[in-house]
């Protein structure tokens, strides 16, 4: 069974997928259960594998029993091992979490919302399992059609939002398309290992060049990387809460890990980083993204907007890290991709619940919410926390590595970004705690108030929601753990 | 320039290609209609499918079906016959995708249209902004 | 905007180009894509599946893989337009139209209000034009051919150009035909909502169900050489089979979100009246 | 030098943290306040029982998890950490009577989360205490940022705002704009981040980038409140008078001024402070502070913003001492963690005390008051003496160390700020003293009843001033540990 693994990981959502569409029409309360056993297996199944791979070291699995490069193959090491686990946990925390909403916001939609909610985590997994450069694109349009579809059920405007997204996705899928087609038509192969094995005598060459630089453009486009970001704040702001606590934490970082699997394994470190004097003008883009990012978020006077801006600085973390060309600094980016997830299904499950419960997400919709929902911005607390990058949550330790590689790289403009970045985190959320805390103001200095009501949401948003709040504090205690037995395996040893 | 014709000549589904492209990434970016803009991404897509298509030609190839039908099995088969089959595999699925994405975009557009009447970006911003 | 565009486009533009010029020149067989790979395929493809089209047993089989995702992402875009645009429950339209057959008088009621059950009424859309006699007949003469052709299309994929995907757009067509000549009602009558909507997955499960078949019976997924043991056939001639069971999975997933797609967005998810 | 490894210096710091879910589920305020008790006095406790061994000369060590290569999570408990943990967890019961009396008095609201950021942010001190390495500090000293904002902005009006604004503004933008990237420089350049006598710059050339990180990491501690990175404390008066007791007279800003210490004592090492002849600089920082700081306090006329600039200036004492870099200038400093501990909380309990009973805030309207709270005011005075540093009061011993310490390190113009700046002490707290017990009958703003504040109030105050005289006859303990620590 457990060789099955990576088979399992994909092909038990994408049934379920299938049998809950089904269910819809037939007993709509079949759905709930079947997604959450789907998710709890795919769950075990990445655990599994990323213990296999702990264990035995990387595991090929041949799809239809054809080796590699005649088949499609998929490749799980360390890299994605670790990812894997991070996605399938976050789809089935945030599934449960948003049980209660999605009933709640279409009541008779609810299985085709589960059906595509599943089918994009079944893409975002295939995303990150596969090792064929071109079932990658296919999987990527798998998770960009249903992440349209999934943002678009919201407000008013996210139709709109979404049609932007659609048009910005699709050029950079295409691009990333283009890109697997350059990389085809000079090596003649699809496989990522095989086209690593064939790159080296041709990395002199223009199409080759052309072929990484297309491809990180495409995948750029799709993780809202500065200036190409332009599409994610509306979108996100206006989707759906079930939608953007799925979306907000998994597309951008699946999308950065894209973005490192072409660095470390189809094109090398060698020749990214070596071959390519590109490093400290992406270093710098990234710099430009965390500081607009948080510029913008700053502007922002809607608690999911200003999420939204941070992601976008948050990308610019990951990207600059990976960049800086130094183990430390791709440490920190690996890192804080699982760390960015966590703390941003967080802030966004809190978000959730307000929306739940006080039906609005603007800041003047927040006062008095310390009071009201206790347990809810609790956990707010501490993902803010860990936004801002305050030990021993996961946030600080990632921004450690990043700031590591920035030193040892001799960039300080990075180092000085993403300080800038924290600062400017403690001032927006402390900003919306005041709001949270102080307001409305009472005019006998709070003195024999007359405490309001506690109303927390239901249990089953609370409970995970506050599993993610520990799971980052345990995520940053046990940095040391994952760190030197996943991710320093998972970055080539070329890179210094 | 005399080695210039021919280089240009011997590549020219490239330029097509990328002629193609840019007319469609053009349109997706300069042009304000809703609808306007998914032709132009369909232009784009229809691009990156010709260009596949154009990789798997070979001189004097023929389609990837196998002449002798089903009984040629142990015939031997010379791989120069037959174009290359694994660019239109993709390419199929590259369609598809295509396909999909037009029918969300459409399905968009429908419901972008319900509420504001216009297809026209700069108007729906408008109405947006005067909200 | 329009500059800006046009700057971009043209930066593109000449970035392609710059890159192109260390591409092999059009159809020369030396190419790597040409000698890499895609010799094993043609060379192999009798010997190890029994198909003599190589674009089917590498997409089936080969590839299979992909394609399985390619029918996702079909079903894919049939449920987003349904979740989309479909207006559940159904609001009653403020007015709906009747046609007293015999003598072609149109009548027009009033919301809540009903016709009695009669042979004599039918109900058309808004913007009625007559039927059209030589449309109507010659698109219900057409349509069984139609889908006998797909039916084809899709049997015969593997020596032909053709399979699921093809033959499952001219199924889907052969319905969205019978719409448009005739209503969509007549249409959801032949085929009605719900079944198209069980009939997708299904179509896709017949697909990955086959893969996951063969990881039950020990291999990989996907690996249809399995599947002798259950067809009792020659682990290759088990192959041509799993690639058919496939194919005809595309082919009820395809033609199925053809209808459905067509379904939504032309009555903008009313399902009352079509085009 | 002997270590024993043993789990109690986590227990130590952990006590405080896990009461906090009892804190909130108890509906009853007497059974909250009881396992707030319970708590204080298990940590009392563990802490204690770890003197005998750290008197013995041996270090106690705890590693929790190692994060970084060559940086973990650890705790290390020496002759220091010691005697400020031992400070603050001593002080934490007494201030925990004091709370309950001060806050049923005012009938405050929020006494649930008051307790339990309070728990929190002991919790935080005592980890600050018992850090091995800068990261681990680092860690607590955050912990401590963020769990007092809550105590500091505990009324939630429009001024707690703006006074919660500028604390964090203060503390939390230094900490991360300042010593984290120091910490960081400091880890790149040596890979390591244990504290140890030689500091950790063992093997790198001294070079100029050395000042810069001394002085990111001293003034990045704002807590410390070294001048300009000071005008928080004044504005975080705004808190109720035992926060501002226990926090802004001796944890917080005490962590500051330990955390400054370690930073020179086990970051850098007081060897390459003398090579370098950084001491000097922190030094006329700190004289600055000093006597700015007294200069201010004296204009003052709000008792607790008075208190709060005393503060000021007496914690550059205790980095002065250090920055001495003379062993006695070393133990005045340290030991005025402690001394100035006790007296500064009398002061501030008898602040809140008179607040309590009155309503005043303003020294001008405390004429005469030492008629209607004598027991009060007595320990004002005692408080005061301990603060200037006279006999028969504690900080008498750390006041003489830190001259002996500027004599021996040949510093004349530090022992000429001493001695002007404890003049200054004087001016500012006797006045105090004088206009509550001598003043004409006219001049008087009470009546001649004797009415003190709650008794939950009185006792702490009397506690913790006769603490501080009983320093001056048993001040064995904390010089012997200070003693052990500069050895």
């Amino acid at each position: 069974m457990s060789q099955q693994y990576p088979a399992i990981l994909v092909i038990v959502p994408l049934l379920s997928a299938f049998a809950i569409s089904i269910a819809g029409w037939v007993n709509k309360r079949l759905c709930f259960p079947i997604i959450v056993t789907a998710l709890s297996v795919v769950v075990y199944a990445s655990i599994g594998l990323l213990l296999t791979v702990l264990e035995k070291g990387v595991v090929i699995y041949h799809l239809g029993g054809w080796p590699p490069p005649v088949g499609i193959a998929y490749y799980v090491d360390h890299l994605n091992g670790l990812v894997l686990v991070v996605v399938a946990s976050v789809a089935l925390l945030n599934v449960i979490a948003a049980k209660k909403s999605i009933e709640q916001e279409f009541p008779d939609k609810a299985a085709p919302f589960y059906t595509l909610y599943i089918l994009m985590v079944t893409g975002l997994l295939g995303i990150v399992v596969t090792g064929d450069a071109f079932n990658l694109y296919v999987l990527l349009e798998i998770a960009a059609l249903t992440g349209y579809g999934l943002l678009a059920m919201g407000e008013e405007r996210a139709q709109l939002s979404s049609l932007n997204y659609l048009y910005m996705g699709t050029i950079g899928a295409c691009f990333y398309l283009l890109g697997v087609g350059y990389l085809y038509i000079v090596t003649g192969s699809l496989n990522m290992m095989d086209i690593a094995r064939l790159l080296p005598p041709l990395y002199q060459s223009k199409a080759v060049l052309a072929a990484f630089i297309i491809c990180m453009v495409g995948v750029w486009l799709k993780m809202a990387f500065f200036p190409l970001h332009s599409w994610l704040p509306n979108a996100y702001t206006h989707a759906t809460s079930a939608a953007s606590s799925l979306i907000a934490p998994l597309v951008t970082k699946v999308m950065v890990y894209v973005m490192i699997r072409l660095i470390l394994t189809i094109f090398t470190p060698e020749f990214a980083f070596a071959t390519m004097a590109l490093n400290n003008v992406v270093v710098w883009l990234a710099v430009i993204a965390i500081v607009m990012g948080a510029i913008l978020a700053l502007a922002e006077r809607n608690l999911k907007k200003m999420l939204t801006f941070i992601i976008v600085a948050e990308v610019g973390y990951m990207v600059g890290g990976a960049w800086l060309g130094n183990r430390a600094g791709m440490t920190g980016a690996i890192l804080h991709i699982v760390n960015d997830a966590l703390m941003t299904l967080c802030v966004f499950l809190v978000v959730g619940n307000i929306v739940y419960k006080v039906k609005g997400y603007a800041f003047e919709d927040l006062q008095g919410l310390f009071r009201k929902m206790p347990f809810t911005m609790g956990a707010f607390v501490v993902g803010a926390m860990s936004i801002i990058g305050v030990p021993p949550t996961c946030g600080f330790f990632s921004k450690w590595y990043l700031i590591l590689g920035a030193l040892q790289a001799g960039h300080y403009g990075f180092v000085a970004a993403l300080i800038f970045s924290s600062l400017v985190s403690v001032v927006l959320f402390f900003r919306i705690f005041e709001i949270c805390y102080y307001e409305p103001f009472s005019d006998h200095h709070g003195h024999d108030h007359p405490p309001e009501p506690m109303d927390e949401a239901p249990l089953l948003m609370v409970v995970p929601l506050l599993i993610v709040a520990v799971i980052l504090i345990l995520v940053g205690l046990y940095t040391g753990d994952i760190v030197n037995h996943i991710i320093k395996f998972a970055i080539p040893e070329g890179l210094v | 320039m005399s080695e210039l014709i021919p280089t240009i000549i011997a590549k020219y589904n490239y330029w097509i290609y990328i002629t193609l492209m840019m007319i469609g990434l053009y349109a997706m970016i300069a042009k304000n209609n809703l609808v306007k803009k998914i032709v132009g991404m369909n232009i784009f897509q229809t691009a990156i499918i010709l260009y596949y298509v154009s990789i798997g030609v070979k001189k004097g190839a023929t389609i990837p079906i196998s002449t002798g039908g089903h009984g040629a099995a142990h015939e031997a088969v010379h791989a120069a016959d037959y174009l290359n089959p694994l660019p239109h595999v993709l390419m199929l699925t590259a369609i598809v995708v295509g396909v999909a994405t037009l029918g969300v975009a459409l399905a968009l557009c429908l419901r972008i249209y319900s509420r504001y009447n216009t297809l026209e970006e700069d108007e729906i911003l408008a109405q947006i902004r005067k909200k | 905007m329009k500059i800006i565009g046009l700057i971009i486009t043209i930066i593109t533009g000449a970035f392609l180009v710059y890159a192109a010029i260390d591409f092999p020149a059009w159809s020369d067989p030396n190419s790597p894509a040409s000698t890499y790979l895609s010799p094993y395929f043609i060379e192999n493809s009798m010997k190890d599946t029994s198909v003599p089209n190589y674009v089917t047993s590498l997409l089936a089989d080969y590839r299979g893989f992909d394609t399985m995702f390619e029918t996702t992402v079909i079903f894919t875009a049939g449920l987003v337009c349904f979740i989309l645009l479909r207006i559940s429950g159904g609001k009653e339209p403020e007015t709906s139209h009747y046609r007293h057959v015999l003598t072609g008088v149109t009548v027009t009621l009033k919301k809540g209000h009903k016709i009695p059950e009669s042979e004599d009424f039918e109900r058309i859309d808004d913007l009625w034009t007559p039927p059209d006699l030589i449309i109507k007949t010659s698109c219900r003469l057409m349509i069984p051919f139609i889908q006998l052709f797909g039916l084809y299309v899709i049997a015969h994929g593997h020596s032909s150009p053709g399979g699921g995907f093809q033959g499952g757009v001219i199924l889907g067509a052969s319905i969205i035909l019978l719409a448009i000549s005739h209503d969509l009602r007549t249409a959801l009558e032949k085929m009605r909502e719900k079944v198209v909507a069980i009939l997708c997955p299904i179509g896709v499960s017949i697909y990955a169900g086959t893969g996951t078949l063969c990881l039950l019976l020990g291999v990989n997924f996907l690996d249809y050489s399995a599947l002798a043991s259950v067809l009792h056939v020659d682990p290759i001639a088990a192959r041509s089979h799993g690639i058919f069971m496939v194919e005809i999975g595309v082919g009820i997933a395809v033609m199925t979100t053809m209808i459905w797609i067509y379904n939504n967005i032309s009555s903008a998810g009313k399902y009352n009246q079509g085009l | 030098m002997e270590t024993i490894t043993s789990i109690k210096p986590l227990l130590a710091v952990l006590v405080s943290l896990l009461v906090t879910p009892m804190l909130v589920s108890s509906r009853n305020p007497n059974v909250r306040e009881g396992w707030t008790f319970v708590a204080a006095i298990i940590k009392l406790a563990i802490v204690a029982s770890m003197v005998p061994a750290i008197l013995q000369g041996t270090e106690i060590v705890y590693t929790v998890a190692e994060v970084f290569p060559g940086v973990a999570i650890k705790f290390k408990v020496d002759a220091f950490g010691m005697l400020f943990a031992l400070v603050s967890s001593s002080l934490w019961i007494v201030t925990t009577i004091y709370s309950i009396g001060y806050m049923r008095g005012l009938n405050e609201h929020s006494q649930t989360r008051y307790f339990c950021f309070f728990a929190i942010a002991l919790s935080a001190t005592v980890g600050v205490a018992f850090s091995a390495n800068l990261f681990t500090l680092y860690l607590f000293y955050e912990m401590l940022s963020f769990a007092t904002y809550p105590l500091v902005a505990h009324h939630q009006d429009r001024e707690a705002r703006s006074s919660g604004r500028k604390y964090l503004l203060y503390i939390v933008g230094a900490s991360i704009g300042l010593v984290l990237p120091a910490m960081m420089i400091c880890y790149n350049l040596t890979g390591t981040l244990e504290f140890s006598k030689q500091g950790i710059f063992t093997g790198t050339e001294p070079n100029a980038t050395m000042l810069v990180l001394l002085l990111m990491l001293v003034l990045g501690f704002a807590k410390a409140g070294i001048m300009p990175f000071h005008s928080w404390l004044p504005a975080a008066m705004v808190a109720p008078t035992p926060v501002s007791a226990l926090l802004h007279a001796v944890a917080v800003v005490k962590v500051g001024a330990f955390s400054v210490l370690r930073v020179l004592t086990g970051v850098f090492g007081i060897d390459l402070l003398a090579r370098l002849n950084l001491g000097t600089v922190i030094c006329y920082i700190a004289a600055f502070t000093v006597i700015t700081a007294s200069l201010i306090a004296l204009s003052q006329d709000g008792l607790k913003r008075r208190l709060a600039f005393s503060t000021i200036g007496q914690l550059s004492y205790i980095v002065l001492g250090v920055a001495l870099l003379s062993p006695k200038g070393m133990i005045g400093g340290m030991t005025h963690i402690a001394m100035h501990a006790f007296g500064k909380i009398t002061l501030f309990f008898c602040a809140g005390a008179i607040f309590v009973a009155t309503g005043k805030k303003n020294i001008s309207e405390m004429v005469g008051i030492g008629r209607r709270m004598p027991i009060t005011m007595v320990a004002f005075f005692i408080g005061s003496l301990s603060v200037i540093g006279l006999p028969p009061t504690g900080g008498f011993f750390s006041k003489w160390y830190l001259v002996q310490g500027t004599i021996q390190a040949d510093q004349w113009p530090m022992l000429v700020v001493l001695l002007s700046s404890s003049l200054l002490n004087a001016a500012y707290f006797f006045p105090i003293v004088y206009k509550a017990f001598f003043c004409t009958p006219e001049e008087a703003m009470f009546e001649n009843r004797i009415e003190e504040a709650p008794i939950w109030c009185v006792v702490p105050l009397v506690v913790t001033a006769a603490g501080s005289i009983a320093l001056f006859f048993y001040p064995t303990l904390f010089l012997k540990l200070a003693e052990l620590a500069t050895r």
